[in-house]
């Protein structure tokens, strides 16, 4: 196949799946899931392949070439995205529908939808990390949030629906923010492709109001704070599997796009002390988030405000603007994405098997799943970013950043906010510990399946060697840093 | 400029905006609902003096009616027994007011310097599209730019739909939403004349579509007002989503033209890269599958899914 | 006469306004109806004066639409109405 | 002032207007009619920029756009509407 060609189908082949899998008999859907998570996985790989070998690839949708076509793009950055994307739905399709069937009966409405969701978010996904056209990634966005919405309603509690109802309307909010942001764009520039208009847009009042209607747009759709508070709710209501692709991918999808959009459109038109913002907004949610998981009693919703702290290290590189930074923010998006789809499939396991999620009430619970348990442990070495883990490759890369430039208050918070991690993530631990657990309960029945403990052990090992082969994804990255940082 | 365009024009923008606060002002829902329709109304006026007559036909469609119509039926949901929602008072607190109105204000001082600063002439993409007609399966600009320049955004566009009636969908069946409806001979008679001509414009906006202002949306659309009339006189019955054919019928615009996409990729000639000669041909079928796919879809997130058991009762 | 024409159109559109104000001021929902009754007829008028005024045959689908959506509005008002909903 | 400019100012209107009633009203169905009013105004920011000066060829790309983004809106806003009744079905007890 043309290398060129697989853009085309890591976008199509999920839309095609998504609308079969909403034809097909219920009785059909997961496996037609799961062999289309088989299809769409490798080809996502073979596409980082073809990038690692060859380079960045483009395609113009219909050979029209830009400004008047659509071009989509593969550089290092789309590539790692994709092959996270698929590395977490390759162990989610054997978890999910797991954990559908031993949720609750009535559930199996909500397992059967489960698949055409997640293909038609797939899709957005890969299009957001290919997207070479500001309106291409509007329409990305919007299905990005639609899928997104219905997976957390999925959860089928009125809790669930009205997280979901929320989440709707802020997503529509940001959109428009984001489409407002465009449209002044095309105002000044008439152009829609990225690169273009990164190479004629100058400095006046129509691109700086865009800049800022773009960015607190996708701000809200990424959940940094302040703009983080529909995202508890929304990720810690929702069903496990949902919860883990909400918070290890699809929040990345839209930070994404904003990394392209200031680094390859403003940065070079100069942005004054916007960055500085992010950069501080960015500690203080790794602050504020954590002290927050540190007071939650659910272990969902400690896993949830976890990833509000851990977004923030994402908004570090737009004030240390340097490559090490940009390397080391990617590589925190990775291994977060690895380790907390991990930890979210490990605490709906744990919901599974004790009937419950209250962090007091664990209390000898590692006994009776020590596999769980090793899973929470495994992906919280790297959420905390101890050696030898991705997280620990990632905050190193930052730390490393933050020195060379003198800026003392952000070796402070990448540090401090592992001392944070470790202060909401051993306490989980040590209830669940703590105690001599009675050894008649470990015999009958097995609490979990392996299909339910396997695929969320496989992602925390994956986020652990992530720091051991931090050398990819780098070679990967050097190839496509944007112009202003080099 | 003659005086009274130039009154229509100021009464126009001015009207559009005095609604606008006024439908968000309105103090019962009810009123709401029908001031956001006379928005719609207003907004397509003001499309024809954009000169884009498309859009005013999108509006009309869908701004003054189908949204209407969707809202009243939620309306019309929520109103049945105690009211139910999570609603949380008005925001209070007169600092809180101020920073939000201060927050408007900002936005309409940022979007006004930035749209004043504007260079002049615009740049624009028109240089671009007014030469390749001749290339392209369609010769009016907009139909060509929908369904060849960007295609890539339509077929997303597509996806969106169908996405939003699997996601209406996941969350269960919904009754129709007044299940008191009887048919009322008048009504019932009113629709069996209508509906031919829904039917026939709808195949006309479609054909038009090729060369002049109209296309699949505007003419799936009108086929969907024509079933929820239907749906409305008693005369027709809500989907059973348990029948596979349905949910083929309502994929199958996505179908097409995911299977174009894939069709020309396999051709070897590029996704979307129509064959030369066979332009205007494959965008007619994508037109007449969307136009089909519009229609059930806008009807399926009006009436929902009915599963087959309650259908029954 | 395109000055005739738009005049007309401009008193159409007056027309609305006045149809929007009972709107807004009710009382009842009968009144509402009416007013929204009004706004589909004087649509088409606008709507077709406008075709000719700016020589824009493509407002007469505009026009066309509006004819029959309205309708549909209008059923919806009626059926739709929950007794008491106000 | 020419035509346009001028309605593109009135979309900046709306979009202001929408913008403060998104965030102090409460009610989920005001809410997206709210988000509409806003989408509007944003549409008639594109248009009008797309012939903001007079003789030079109005430019279809935006008007694609446009209707690009009143389907998705609409589509938006009929899932919002449904998982509003589903959500009030729940608080009458029913399922």
């Amino acid at each position: 196949m043309n290398p060129a060609d697989l853009l085309v189908w890591l976008v199509l082949l999920p839309v095609l799946l998504a609308a079969l899998l909403f034809v097909a008999p219920e009785g059909w859907r997961t496996r037609l899931g799961q062999l289309g998570t088989l299809l769409c996985a490798s080809l996502a790989l073979l596409l980082a392949w073809q990038v690692l070998q060859h380079g960045p690839i483009s395609v113009a949708l219909g050979n029209w070439q830009p400004p008047l076509g659509i071009r989509l793009h593969a550089d290092g950055l789309s590539a790692l995205m994709l092959a996270l994307t698929a590395l977490v739905a390759l162990p989610l399709a054997a978890h999910a529908p797991a954990w559908f069937v031993r949720h609750e009966a009535a559930q199996s409405r909500a397992g059967a939808f489960f698949w055409p969701l997640w293909m038609f978010q797939w899709a957005a996904l890969n299009l957001l990390f290919l997207a070479g056209d500001l309106f291409n990634a509007y329409v990305g966005l919007e299905l990005s949030g639609l899928a997104a919405v219905a997976l957390v309603a999925l959860g089928g509690q009125r809790a669930a629906l009205e997280a979901a109802l929320r989440y709707l309307l802020l997503a529509l909010f940001g959109s428009m923010l984001y489409l407002l942001g465009v449209a002044l764009l095309y105002g000044a520039g008439g152009v829609l492709d990225l690169t273009l208009l990164g190479a004629q847009l100058e400095a006046d009042h129509a691109s700086r109001a865009a800049l800022l209607l773009i960015t607190l747009g996708l701000l809200i759709k990424t959940a940094l704070l302040p703009f983080h508070f529909w995202l508890p709710a929304a990720h810690a209501n929702a069903p496990a599997p949902v919860s883990a692709i909400l918070s290890g991918l699809v929040v990345k999808a839209s930070f994404v796009l904003l990394l392209r959009i200031w680094f390859e459109i403003f940065h070079p038109i100069g942005l004054g002390g916007a960055g500085e913002v992010l950069g501080a907004l960015g500690i203080a949610a790794i602050i504020w988030g954590s002290l927050q998981a540190m007071r939650q009693e659910r272990i969902k919703l400690l896993v949830a405000w976890s990833t509000v702290a851990q977004l923030g290290y994402l908004f570090l590189i737009f004030a240390l603007a340097v490559e090490l930074a940009w390397a080391g923010s990617v590589l925190h998006a990775l291994s977060h994405g690895l380790a907390k789809a991990a930890l979210f499939l490990a605490a709906g396991n744990i919901v599974l098997a004790l009937g419950h999620d209250q962090i007091h009430r664990l209390h000898g619970a590692a006994g009776k799943l020590p596999l769980t348990f090793f899973t929470v442990a495994l992906a919280g070495v790297s959420l905390m970013g101890l050696p030898p883990s991705g997280g620990f490759a990632a905050k190193w890369l930052m730390l490393q950043a933050a020195i060379d430039l003198g800026r003392w208050p952000y070796v402070v918070a990448i540090i401090g906010g592992s001392l944070l991690a470790a202060g909401y993530l051993f306490p989980l631990l040590r209830h669940a510990l703590a105690g001599t657990h009675d050894p008649r309960q470990r015999e009958g029945e097995r609490l979990l399946s392996r299909w339910l403990e396997f695929p969320p052990l496989l992602l925390a090992t994956l986020a652990l060697l992530l720091g051991l082969m931090a050398l990819l994804p780098m070679s990967l990255l050097s190839g496509g840093m944007p112009v202003s940082l080099r | 400029m003659s005086g009274v365009t130039l009154a229509l024009d100021l009464l126009l923008g001015l009207s559009l905006v005095w609604l606008a606060w006024r439908t968000l002002a309105s103090p019962t829902l009810f009123g709401a609902i029908v001031l956001f329709i006379a928005f719609g109304l207003l907004m397509a006026l003001v499309w024809a003096r954009l000169d884009a007559p498309d859009i005013a036909l999108a509006e009309a469609a869908v701004g003054a009616g189908l949204t209407g119509v969707l809202l009243l039926a939620a309306l019309a949901d929520l109103q049945q027994g105690d009211n139910l929602l999570p609603v949380r008072e008005p925001l209070r607190g007169w600092l809180l007011q101020l920073i939000l109105a201060l927050c408007a204000l900002g936005l309409f001082t940022l979007l006004t310097l930035a749209l004043l600063g504007l260079p002049s002439p615009p740049p624009s993409l028109a240089g671009q599209v007014l030469p390749r007609l001749d290339g392209a399966g369609a010769s009016h600009p907009v139909t060509a730019v929908l369904l060849d320049f960007r295609a890539w955004d339509t077929l997303l566009e597509i996806a969106v739909l169908l996405l939003a009636v699997v996601a209406a969908w996941s969350l269960g069946s919904h009754p129709h939403p007044n299940p008191r409806i009887v048919g009322s001979e008048v009504l019932q008679g009113l629709v069996r004349v209508l509906l031919p001509f829904a039917v026939l414009s709808a195949g006309y906006l479609v054909w038009r579509g090729g060369f002049a202002p109209g296309g699949a949306f505007q003419a799936g659309t009108v086929l969907a007002a024509a079933g929820i009339l239907l749906l409305l006189s008693g005369l027709g019955r809500p989907f059973n989503g348990r029948h596979w054919l349905w949910r083929a019928l309502l994929a199958s615009g996505l179908f097409i033209f995911t299977g174009v996409a894939l069709g020309t990729l396999l051709l070897g000639g590029g996704a979307l890269d129509y064959p030369a000669g066979l332009g205007y041909g494959l965008i007619l079928a994508i037109e007449l599958g969307l136009t089909l796919t519009i229609g059930l879809t806008f009807i399926a997130l009006y009436a929902g899914e009915q599963d087959a058991a309650e259908e029954r009762e | 006469m395109n000055t005739l024409l738009l005049a007309a159109a401009l008193l159409l559109l007056l027309t609305i306004l006045a149809g929007l104000w009972r709107v807004v001021r009710g009382p009842t929902a009968a009144d509402r109806m009416l007013a929204a009754q009004l706004f589909g007829t004087s649509g088409v008028g606008t709507l077709l004066l406008l075709a000719e005024a700016w020589q824009q045959p493509a407002l007469r689908d505009v026009a066309l639409i509006f004819a029959l959506l309205a309708v549909l509005a209008l059923v919806a008002f009626v059926r739709l109405r929950h007794e008491g909903a106000e | 002032m020419n035509m346009a400019l001028w309605f593109t100012l009135v979309g900046a209107a709306l979009a202001a207007i929408a913008l403060h009633a998104f965030f102090s009203r409460r009610h989920p169905l005001r809410r997206l009619i709210a988000l509409n009013i806003m989408g509007s105004g944003i549409f008639l920011v594109l248009i009008g920029l797309a012939r903001l000066y007079p003789g030079t060829l109005p430019d279809p790309v935006p008007h694609a756009m446009v209707l690009t983004g009143i389907v998705v809106a609409v589509s938006a806003t009929a899932f919002g509407l449904v998982l509003l009744r589903r959500l009030a079905r729940l608080g009458r007890g029913e399922t």
